[in-house]
């Protein structure tokens, strides 16, 4: 690196300049970056975020957005220019029923365990089915459940927000509604009062923990 | 057929019934049939009547049942638990009886419904969104600038837990073996070679070694052979037996090595 | 090339909306698009060579630029800023069998000793696998095993936990569970089911004390 005259030694590319730096690297980088990983690659001293700010919204509106995923950012077309791309159309599994309400109940339920996913859905979790989600990355492994035989959890992924679009899992549709309703209480059924104490120990890690900051 | 199908508790259109008995292998569970089923009420899951569903669902089961339809067992679980359902309901309540009432069991039925169908209309919200690489897109050329090159090892959890679950049911953590139905270990030749050496002290044909149960199949006469010959050489090179062949493939003998 | 003040109905759309249209098929192109193509894929009566170079003048200067390549056009990041794309190029390597057997052991029975994992698998570990482990930061040297030799015990790290996705350890599925997720293909071999099923049993000094607290 070559020693500019004006900015003294050790001191921080201006803000422009940070801003192309930023630019460049999402422009190039094929999963979100977070504002960690912009700063451990940028010199010292530098201030990602402001710089996302800058560049956010010198992107509003254009044919290329940036866009928050969880906690990283990425750069995506347009979702509504989305009809010139149909040679860069990937073509998608179709998923199964099972498959598609396996991942709703893990994305509104999360952290959410196999045997809760079969208590909503009223039957059993095919083979394959969290198998394929996990394969997709839409979907990994919680923090297990402090109850009796700690049974693990699933929780949705980043490749899951980008993939569909959300900045983060508060963002799901409807999910204020579906809370509001009671729908996404944990309600285990009459005569198992022993259950409900032990479920309600475990929330605190769930549900208010992700959704609620 | 189904022309005998006339009482139909709940069911509007008996075709319809028959359909869903026919499409039994198309539902997801007892759950699923019941919210098909409940559509035929026409009216909101909250103000839905679970005493008529469980009837329908009764009904339906008994229809299977006569068709000689073979159902699940959690459907027929799920009909003992509405049949047990339905005469809570309609009983007048026993104070001396323990668990949930009827109209408790009836909340929490309707409540498994409507959240069941939350689910499905949630997911369906979510399948519709826009999603990357079909009507957004992330960038298209991978960047080829630099000379650094950094190997990355790709593994995925699924990679790991397939690895573990490789190994852990794999005998039972001892040492990989193959499944040996038809190979004679040398170790096997060797001992039973020692065992019958003393009765054998002149030349006789290797051939004559071979344990019964091991001269007919030619896969077991195969590895018999080979493990017997192999069991001879090493007892040749302790010293304990002599080898001869007349001439190329011919039959090999073997005897006890004199003491000198 | 229309240059009335009003467009005529069926007219092509307005210039900016033509250069959101080239920006996202250039950015999502997987190869450059020629002048030809990118009219062939917009509206009739667009005029993708006039968007492009107002394209080109917008991310002048820019962290990403539009760069001519043979007949077609292409966005790459403005190449004073390649050191900041060089831990994007990365070759992808399948981890061996052996590192992916050696690396499931050490993360459920951790801390294991290399005669543990050597029991486990069977067959003994070559040192070069060990040290890609530890050459990846996946796995580390733990306490060493209060037995005779006291041998070294290895141990996963924090950049295993990132990498896989997990929280803990801990939140690794036992046995039971992966057979119940399908990730089990093969049955146990008749007469072992018990041993296997009953993972707490079969692991000594590994799920034990890594997952009692």
């Amino acid at each position: 690196m070559s020693t500019e005259p004006d900015p003294p030694l050790f001191s921080a590319p201006p803000m422009p300049e940070q801003e192309r730096m930023v630019e460049a690297m999402l422009f190039a980088a094929p999963a979100p970056l977070s504002v960690a990983e912009l700063a451990r690659r940028m010199p010292h001293g530098c201030d990602p975020a402001e710089a996302l700010m800058h560049l956010r919204s010198r992107y509003a509106g254009r044919g290329v957005t940036l866009v928050r995923v969880g906690d990283g950012w990425a750069m995506r077309t347009a979702p509504d220019l989305g009809w010139l791309m149909q040679s860069e159309r990937v073509e998608t599994r179709k998923l199964s029923r099972a498959a598609i309400e396996t991942l709703a109940i893990i994305a509104y339920h999360q952290p959410v365990t196999r045997a809760e996913i079969e208590e909503i859905r009223g039957v059993a979790v095919s083979r394959g089915t969290v198998d394929l989600l996990l394969e997709l990355e839409w979907v990994r492994l919680g923090r297990r459940r402090m109850t009796p035989g700690r049974p693990v959890t699933f929780v949705v992924t980043e490749a899951f927000l980008d993939h569909f679009g959300l900045e983060s899992a508060r963002d799901l549709p409807g999910l204020a509604e579906l809370r509001a309703a009671g729908l996404l209480d944990s309600r285990p059924p009459p005569g198992q009062g022993q259950a409900v104490d032990d479920d309600e120990d475990a929330t605190p890690h769930g549900q208010s923990e992700l959704f609620e900051d | 057929m189904g022309t005998d199908a006339t009482q139909e508790p709940g069911l509007d259109d008996p075709r319809a019934a028959e359909a869903l008995i026919v499409d039994v292998d198309g539902f997801e569970g007892p759950l699923d049939l019941l919210l098909t089923l409940s559509r035929t009420q026409k009216v909101d899951l909250r103000r839905i009547s679970v005493l008529h569903l469980a009837e329908q669902y009764l009904g339906f089961v008994e229809r299977a049942r006569t068709l000689r339809i073979e159902l699940a067992a959690d459907y027929l679980v799920m009909a003992a638990w509405l049949a047990f359902l339905k005469s809570r309901l309609l009983l007048p309540p026993d104070p001396a009886e323990e668990g949930p009432s009827g109209e408790e069991m009836a909340a929490h039925l309707a409540f498994q419904l409507e959240r069941l169908q939350a689910m499905r209309d949630a997911a369906a919200r979510l399948m519709a969104r826009d999603r990357l690489g079909q009507d957004f897109f992330a960038r298209g050329a991978p960047e080829t600038v630099g000379e650094t090159r950094r190997i990355r090892y790709d593994a995925g959890l699924l990679d790991l837990l397939q690895a573990y679950a490789r190994l852990r049911t794999r005998d039972d953590f001892r040492p990989y073996a193959f499944e040996r139905h038809d190979i004679l270990a040398i170790e096997a030749a060797l001992e039973r070679l020692v065992a019958i050496l003393g009765e054998v002290p002149d030349w006789t044909a290797l051939q004559r070694f071979l344990p019964e149960g091991w001269r007919g199949s030619p896969a077991r006469r195969r590895s018999a052979v080979a493990s017997t010959f192999a069991a001879t050489l090493e007892l040749a090179k302790q010293g304990h037996v002599e080898l001869r062949q007349a001439a190329l493939f011919a039959p090999i003998h073997l005897r006890r090595k004199p003491r000198p």
